[in-house]
């Protein structure tokens, strides 16, 4: 009789798939535990169902939180931390091994690994080659300014769509502000306190979203939503729009849904001229181990946890999606061995290229603000109301500023007294 | 009315009545109280210890121009709501009633959009009223920009009470009809001798006389407008609330508050005055449904 | 005002004919009362007239002009309902003023109408109240006036009285005839309630299953019914009929082992015929020293103002209004003379009266010999 | 009526037939669409003539959004929720309208003020109920007694917990009341008469003679269990246990891949059929059960 | 075969009391007739005596026992309700046999009884219908059978007729009353209907607001009525009465400008006191020469079976059955005559009859002087 356990993950699609196989893998291979993987459709539902689920003590042993949602699982003292998890049923694990980059997100202050890095990804820029050749376009476009070049260039050439983006605001405040050193919050992000306040109404974010706004009013940015019937990677694939900012895990998706011969690439995302490249922050989602589950099904979860990082699963997961290997082994095995030579799978490098730019700074370790999903839905309803109401940005900006601090003190005082460990 | 209550055991009643009173108490009431604490305090979203915070969270819901968007956005909802599926489903009855041959195929088929879950006919309609494709694409094509529901609250805001007129109609329309069949046949005829056409005894006639059948509509389209399960339904798998705020309805920003927003204790005060608004209508429709505008 | 032509009638619904050709002739100001019973055709036939109902075949002509595909507001006729269809959500100035209302009529004149019409029939002190708040009486005349308001020319009346008590019923039949003779427009009154029938008609109509049984004033109707239907229709209690055999040689019918004697000339031409007899309970005389048909007395139904004595004779109940004075009990061996010239003689196959004279009223010409006719 | 008005007979046909367009429109287009190929789907203008794919493109949504398990899980609700709600409501109404007992405004009460809070207005705790059904009482029982029981029992992924929080409301026990009360008092009567207790004039009388009722109330709750929504989505996590509306969103092209709505619209239409069934069929005795009561 | 006591029971519904204290007491086989308008409580006490509503106050006992807290079953009582109150859904033969089932008797003599029953009244050939298949006589006649095949002590109708047309239930009547002798249970008879109150009591109680007004023989009832709400509520058309004082010098009550002679022992004792004359409307002599009380003839009613002249005497409505050969026309001056020994004489303020000799069906004693009794 084998141990069940559960595992509920946010991917759908074709990434949900691979998980489904990764559990197949570790389900054929040994015979003491049987994991039990089950999709809860999106990164947000599965937070969403994790939490009623722990209320109802019927959480799984396993689930996999998105980086937004990490402090908020961080404080919830719902979960066994991933070092003493392991610690506790003899897996050693060379902490030490995984990029501080992707550990930084997830780790306690002391930098102890509360939870997995699982699938870590980074926004990327990617452009249709072709379309660019046709548009007579030489460069590759590395600042925002040579993007707005091509936009044009593009334009003139007959593209309706020269570049797409949506109101995620992931790529567009949280990318964009790290890689050019803007803060976010006060405290580091939020690292340092509870009392972090938010100030990306006061940074160059504000100029980014002007000037996406004037792009969109010359109509050489154009908003792609599921909504308005397509979203970026669709958009992308289709060859409608000739640019967008993406995940690297969609690289994989990307290259198998582009027609056959279609000439793309990709690369890290652009900065203004005259700006101090900063490395970008860490996406995805890590895996957390539930508390309050029976102690036969840590053995299961840690076996599990343990048979992802070994550096077999980690290339495997790596090329299967578009996630980086978030080990640097891993990393530098792949690399080793040609993995980012080949031709679907060029290019994926940049991510790490990306993510490893510079040391972490304040700005750049990553986001530790509570109730950050309602912060992201702040700032993208702002982002919706100044590019399809055609409201003030400033203003807009200003408002979501101030209601998302409204959820970061509800965050504190909700839990008032409790120290970021 | 008052039943002449005729048996007289005092355990019966409460053997027949008990599963339904546990279910209730414990499906409804036990939850309902679960509300109220979560109101006043600051509950943590993976529970534990939470903080009495007395009216904090009130003042926040109020204090929220959302909060009140969503007020404005379900009353305007509930209400055209209200007032198409009367509208049409009175015209089509009054029509209906005229008992042309045929008419019986047209009852049948009128209320079978009863049947269509909101979600599922809000998939349906975002293909059929879908600014790309299907009917408006073509309109569109002409008018850029005619219909974008995607872009334009506004727009977004018909596309849902259209998809909510279109599953209720059927079910006023069966009530209007039943209404106008109950409106006895000789005061038809009198106003008929009385020298009235068709139009004018619809007007002065069998439209007053429908007088309580569409007060008992108006409450329960309100109602169903208000917090049916379709409404959530409807907004959720359509627009999602959206274009900003356009169509986040009171229920479903209660949903979106507590479940993506990891706030319990806003939800549930939105809950609370939620609950207050539906019994002052509860309170409203047991009034008339007792003693109703009766003429007779 | 108008005279009213009804000619071979008919009226199907779907497969089923409900009025099997009717023909019908009254007179201007004539007060005509349709009596039958229930589910006859009267309503129908009047809701024909009204213009409600459609006419299947045959033609109706109000005034000489044929008004079979006119709609129920050109037809110039009022009426009032069974249940008086007031409209619940008017007042009774409303009610009593709608008619004018839709025709056009300017306020003023409709209020000064209305007035009149009230004070006609003592509403006006109701004119502010809705249906709801008034008594049935006062429902009743709330109708009356709405049919009044148009000054019809034709009133019909579709058993307006049905609804009330007996008291007011009495009440409201005197009303009806002092407004009919103030008014004399053509009335029509559908009833099948034999003591308004009546004290009201004119000109009283008895209808069975469709067909115009018999047509002419009330008392005629009674004292010579045309039929057996009308014979046991009419009449409370009921006439005592009974199957038999005329004997030509005795110029009589056999009844309760007696020969009771008929006309001889009638029984000369009835030789052998089966025939049935009827006569009134109040028209036998029961006596005590047993002359007559011989009956034993099952039981008197004592009614304050009369008895009836029931007895069987020959199988059949038979009943008897005996004097006041006369102490018969149940058990009690009598005698019931039956005069001759109370009897009644139908034909038993055709239900239809035999008499020896051609009765006036019949709208067919007699088809019968020479002394002896089949009423129709 | 005597009416000679073609042209309020042609008005009324019009209204009709608009009507017709207005309500059942969307379905035509439904079907048009779902028996389209991918690119007769998707040109502008729509043609709004049903092509033969249908079955193709049923199979296809049939497969994509596992529609197998999850219309039975769909159908085992409603009936489910129906026959609760049937049976309950019956029970209940029995108890408040032929019971002279000083509980019955109590109950009459405490059931009625339910009728207007549906299900999503109180779904966050409802949650947590359906998670440990027996709190409650854990509570009232060390609150009495200091005793700390430990007995658990979870509804979340399972039928009890899809249906029974359905079956807590208070519309069916309203329609029963409604139709109780319109009952001839001397039913009751000449049932005691002829020396009947409660129960078996329950059994005997209320139930055959309610069968309109019961017909009007199993359409109602089927349309209504079928079509539940929010519920099933927030407590199945366990694909085992998925209903059709659930898998709507499966039924969307997805993001990455072709806007092949044909398949969307087709599996929708597989979706909408039982409830449609239902309805169409009963829908006599729906009518009549509801406008006799109602009203 | 059962006696009914019924001891100064009273029924209050909340505050408003609807019997006010009733004493009645019925023998075994008795045929009771409650009578009275409606809403005065003759279906309440019925009610009671049934076990259907509870006794407020008083008591109530069959065949010497105290039923107050029986169940309706355990009373030993059939009742036959106004609308029948037929189980829908069940055939005739299941709506006859349900209380045996609910009895436990076994499915064979079910069925054996259930024809027997269906045999008495009639109904064999409609076991299998539904009771929406039967005509009005058909589904009265299942709920006697209902009744009948308990074999129950006592009766209890609540105007099981008043839904059926005025033929049938002449037929139901006789049938009522075989029946009552065939099982002679006590059988207690809840109407409005004077007609059938007088056809079928032994016992008649006329009851009004609450009280009982009078118990008696009907024939007495009708000739001796105990108030004048009986005398004017019993008798068609109703008693005529008109309000006047006793002269006693000329031992007469004045009437129409004329002085009507009365009893002068009456007189005598009546002194100066306001008084209620009532005459029939039989009971008056109509002459053409002119005797008597002089009235004008408003209009003459035809009956057929008799003629009812109307007139309007001191502004009161005055009507006067005349006989068949006297011609009498609207506008005639006619003379009146009320012979002294048919005058009905009622207290005006108490509404009580007054009499020479105290009336023995009177459940108190007199409480007036030695001449002239109040009759209760
Ligand atoms: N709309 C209809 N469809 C079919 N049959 C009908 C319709 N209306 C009336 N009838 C039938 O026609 C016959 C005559 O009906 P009608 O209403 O004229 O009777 P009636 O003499 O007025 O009876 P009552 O005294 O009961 O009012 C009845 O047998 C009735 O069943
Ligand atoms: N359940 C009740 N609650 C309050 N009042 C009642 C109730 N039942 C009857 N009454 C009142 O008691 C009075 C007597 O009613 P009851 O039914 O006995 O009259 P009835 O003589 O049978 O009249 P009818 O001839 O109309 O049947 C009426 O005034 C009635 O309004
Ligand atoms: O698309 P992914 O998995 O790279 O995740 C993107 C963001 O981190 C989600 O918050
Ligand atoms: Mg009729
Ligand atoms: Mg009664």
């Amino acid at each position: 009789e084998k141990a069940k356990f559960e595992f509920w993950y946010g991917l759908s699609g074709d990434l949900g798939e691979r998980v489904q196989d990764a559990c197949k893998k570790f389900n054929d291979m040994q015979a003491d535990y049987e994991i039990v993987c089950t999709s809860q459709n999106s990164y947000d539902t599965t937070l969403q169902n994790t939490i009623a689920a722990y209320r109802a003590k019927k959480q799984p042993a396993i689930t996999q939180i998105y980086d937004a949602g990490t402090l908020d699982m961080m404080l919830s003292g719902a979960f066994v931390p991933a070092k003493k998890l392991m610690a506790d049923n003899g897996y050693t694990i060379d902490w030490t091994n995984y990029f501080s980059g992707i550990a930084n997100y997830y780790a306690t202050a002391a930098g102890e690994l509360n939870s997995f890095p699982f699938n870590s990804s980074t926004a990327m820029f990617y452009y249709n080659v072709d379309a660019f050749q046709k548009a007579g376009i030489d460069f590759k476009p590395e600042t925002w300014e040579e993007v707005e070049e091509a936009a044009r260039k593009l334009k003139a050439a007959g593209f309706d769509c020269p570049l797409g983006f949506n109101f995620d605001t992931w790529q567009m405040m949280e990318q964009f502000s790290a890689i050019h050193n803007q803060p976010i919050a006060t405290q580091g992000n939020g690292y340092q306190g509870l009392d972090a306040e938010l100030v990306f109404n006061k940074t160059k974010f504000v100029d980014h979203v002007k000037f996406f706004k004037k792009m969109v009013d010359e109509k050489l940015f154009v908003v792609k939503t599921k909504q308005l019937g397509m979203d970026i990677v669709p958009a992308f694939t289709s060859q409608t729009c000739q640019m967008i900012q993406t995940s690297i895990a969609d690289h994989g998706t990307i290259g198998k849904t582009l027609p056959e011969g279609v000439k793309w690439e990709v690369a890290m995302l652009p900065v203004w001229k005259g700006t101090q490249r900063q490395n970008s922050l860490v996406g995805g989602a890590s895996l957390w181990v539930m508390a309050g589950r029976p102690e036969g099904e840590y053995k299961g979860a840690a076996a599990f946890l343990n048979f992802l990082a070994t550096p077999e699963m980690a290339q495997w997961w790596s090329t299967v999606t578009g996630y980086i290997p978030v080990t640097k082994t891993g990393f530098e095995a792949m690399k080793a061995n040609g993995f980012y030579d080949k031709a679907p799978y060029k290019g994926r490098e940049l991510a790490i290229a990306s993510l490893t730019y510079t040391p972490t700074s304040q700005n750049t370790r990553g986001i530790r603000l509570g109730g950050f999903t309602q912060v992201r839905k702040e700032v993208s309803t702002a982002l919706e109301a100044i590019f399809m109401q055609n409201a003030d940005v400033q203003a807009e900006l200003d408002q979501a500023a101030d209601r998302s601090n409204a959820v970061l003190r509800r965050f504190e005082k909700t839990y008032a007294g409790q120290k970021l460990n | 009315m008052e039943k002449r209550a005729v048996f007289k055991s005092w355990w019966l009643p409460i053997l027949f009545a008990l599963p339904q009173i546990l279910l209730i108490l414990l499906f409804f009431y036990w939850p309902a109280i679960a509300v109220m604490k979560w109101a006043f305090t600051l509950e943590p979203p993976f529970g534990g210890v939470a903080e009495f915070v007395g009216l904090t969270n009130f003042d926040e819901v109020f204090a929220d121009p959302f909060y009140w968007n969503s007020v404005a956005v379900s009353l305007i909802f509930a209400l055209c709501g209200t007032c198409f599926t009367i509208l049409i489903g009175l015209v089509l009855a009054i029509a209906v009633d005229r008992r042309l041959p045929g008419s019986g195929l047209f009852r049948f088929l009128y209320i079978l959009p009863y049947a269509i879950a909101g979600p599922a006919a809000g998939m349906a309609f975002r293909f059929i009223l879908s600014p790309e494709r299907g009917l408006m694409a073509s309109v569109n094509a002409a008018f850029p920009d005619f219909w974008n529901p995607a872009k334009y609250g506004a727009h977004a805001l018909i596309l849902v009470i259209v998809i909510f007129a279109w599953k209720w109609t059927g079910y006023t329309f069966i009530f209007l009809l039943a209404g106008l069949q109950s409106v006895p046949r000789s005061l038809t005829e009198a106003a008929a001798m009385d020298g009235a056409g068709p139009i004018r005894r619809a007007i002065d006639i069998q439209v007053p006389l429908l007088a309580p059948t569409l007060f008992f509509l108006l409450v329960i389209m309100m109602t169903e407008g208000f917090v049916g399960s379709d409404t959530f339904g409807i907004v959720h798998s359509t627009t999602g609330g959206g274009p900003n705020h356009g169509t986040e309805v009171m229920v479903f920003r209660i949903v979106d508050e507590a479940f993506k927003g990891l706030n319990y204790s806003g939800a549930s005060a939105q809950s609370i005055v939620l609950i207050g608004l539906i019994m002052v209508f509860t309170f409203i429709q047991f009034r008339f449904i007792e003693k109703r505008v009766h003429y007779k | 005002m108008a005279d009213i032509d009804i000619r071979a009638v008919r009226k199907s619904y779907g497969k089923t004919q409900t009025l099997h050709g009717v023909d019908l002739s009254f007179a201007s100001g004539e007060f005509v009362v349709i009596l039958g019973p229930s589910g006859c055709g009267k309503s129908t036939l009047l809701r024909m007239i009204a213009g409600l109902e459609e006419i299947t075949a045959g033609e109706i002509a109000i005034n000489g002009r044929v008004v079979n595909r006119l709609e129920p507001r050109e037809r110039g006729c009022a009426m009032v309902f069974q249940n008086y269809a007031l409209y619940p959500h008017m007042t009774v100035a409303q009610n009593i003023g709608y008619a004018l209302k839709v025709a056009g009529v300017s306020r003023t004149e409709r209020e000064t109408r209305i007035e009149e019409t009230a004070k006609i029939v003592g509403l006006s002190e109701y004119l502010a109240r809705k249906p709801a708040a008034l008594s049935g009486g006062q429902r009743q005349r709330v109708a009356m006036a709405r049919a009044i308001i148009r000054e019809p020319q034709v009133f019909l009346f579709d058993e307006p009285l049905s609804n009330l008590d007996a008291k007011l019923r009495v009440t409201m039949r005197a009303e009806i005839r002092k407004l009919h003779q103030r008014l004399s427009a053509t009335s029509i009154f559908v009833t099948h309630d034999q003591i308004e029938a009546m004290t009201l008609a004119d000109k009283l109509v008895v209808m069975n299953k469709g067909h115009v049984e018999q047509v002419g004033q009330p008392l005629d109707i009674y004292h010579r019914p045309a039929s057996i239907f009308v014979a046991s229709f009419i009449g409370s209690p009921a006439m005592n009929l009974f199957n038999t055999r005329v004997e030509v040689e005795t110029a009589s019918v056999r009844f309760g082992g007696v020969q009771v004697p008929i006309d001889p000339g009638l029984a000369a031409s009835l030789r052998g015929r089966d025939v049935t007899i009827g006569i009134r309970p109040e028209q036998c005389a029961v006596s005590l020293d047993g002359s007559g048909v011989r009956a034993t007395i099952d039981f008197v139904e004592e009614l304050g103002s009369g008895r009836v004595a029931h007895a069987e004779i020959d199988g059949e109940p038979f009943a008897a209004v005996i004097g006041e004075h006369m102490s018969v009990r149940p058990g009690d061996r009598v005698g019931l003379e039956l005069p001759s010239s109370q009897l009644h003689v139908f034909e038993r196959d055709s239900g239809r009266r035999i008499d020896m004279k051609i009765n006036s009223s019949s709208p067919h010409p007699a088809a019968a010999t020479s002394t002896l006719a089949i009423v129709h | 009526m005597i009416q000679r008005t073609p042209i309020a007979d042609a008005l009324t046909y019009l209204l009709m037939v608009l009507g017709f367009f207005l309500l059942i429109g969307p379905f035509l287009v439904i079907l048009a669409g779902a028996s389209q190929t991918l690119q007769q789907i998707n040109s502008v203008p729509f043609h709004f003539l049903p092509q033969d794919r249908f079955l193709e493109n049923a199979s296809a949504a049939w497969s994509r959004a596992n529609l197998g398990s999850a219309m039975i899980n769909s159908f085992i609700m409603a009936c489910l929720v129906t026959v609760g709600k049937v049976a309950l409501s019956a029970c209940t109404a029995f108890a408040i309208v032929f019971f002279r007992t000083p509980l019955k405004h109590f109950f009459f009460w405490i059931v009625f003020i339910t009728l207007m809070l549906p299900l999503e207005v109180r779904v966050v705790p409802t949650y947590a109920v359906a998670a440990d059904l027996f709190q409650p009482f854990r509570l009232l029982i060390s609150a009495l007694t200091g005793i700390e029981v430990s007995v658990e029992w979870n509804l979340l992924n399972s039928y009890a917990g899809l249906t029974l929080p359905l079956i807590a409301t208070a519309t069916g026990t309203f329609l029963y009341r409604q139709f109780f009360m319109t009952l001839p008092n001397d039913l009751a009567e000449a049932a005691r008469m002829d020396g009947s207790g409660p129960v078996r004039f329950f059994v005997d009388m209320l139930l055959p003679l309610s069968r309109t009722n019961m017909l009007a109330l199993t359409t109602i709750m089927f349309v209504y269990g079928w079509n539940q929504y929010l519920w099933p989505l927030l407590m199945i996590t366990d694909p085992a246990y998925k209903t059709t509306m659930m898998s709507l969103s499966a039924l969307l092209p997805s993001e990455n891949s072709l806007p092949d709505w044909n398949i969307t619209l087709a599996g929708s239409l597989i979706i909408m059929a039982p409830p449609l069934v239902i309805v169409a069929v009963l829908q006599r005795w729906f009518v009549r059960g509801l406008v006799a009561t109602e009203k």
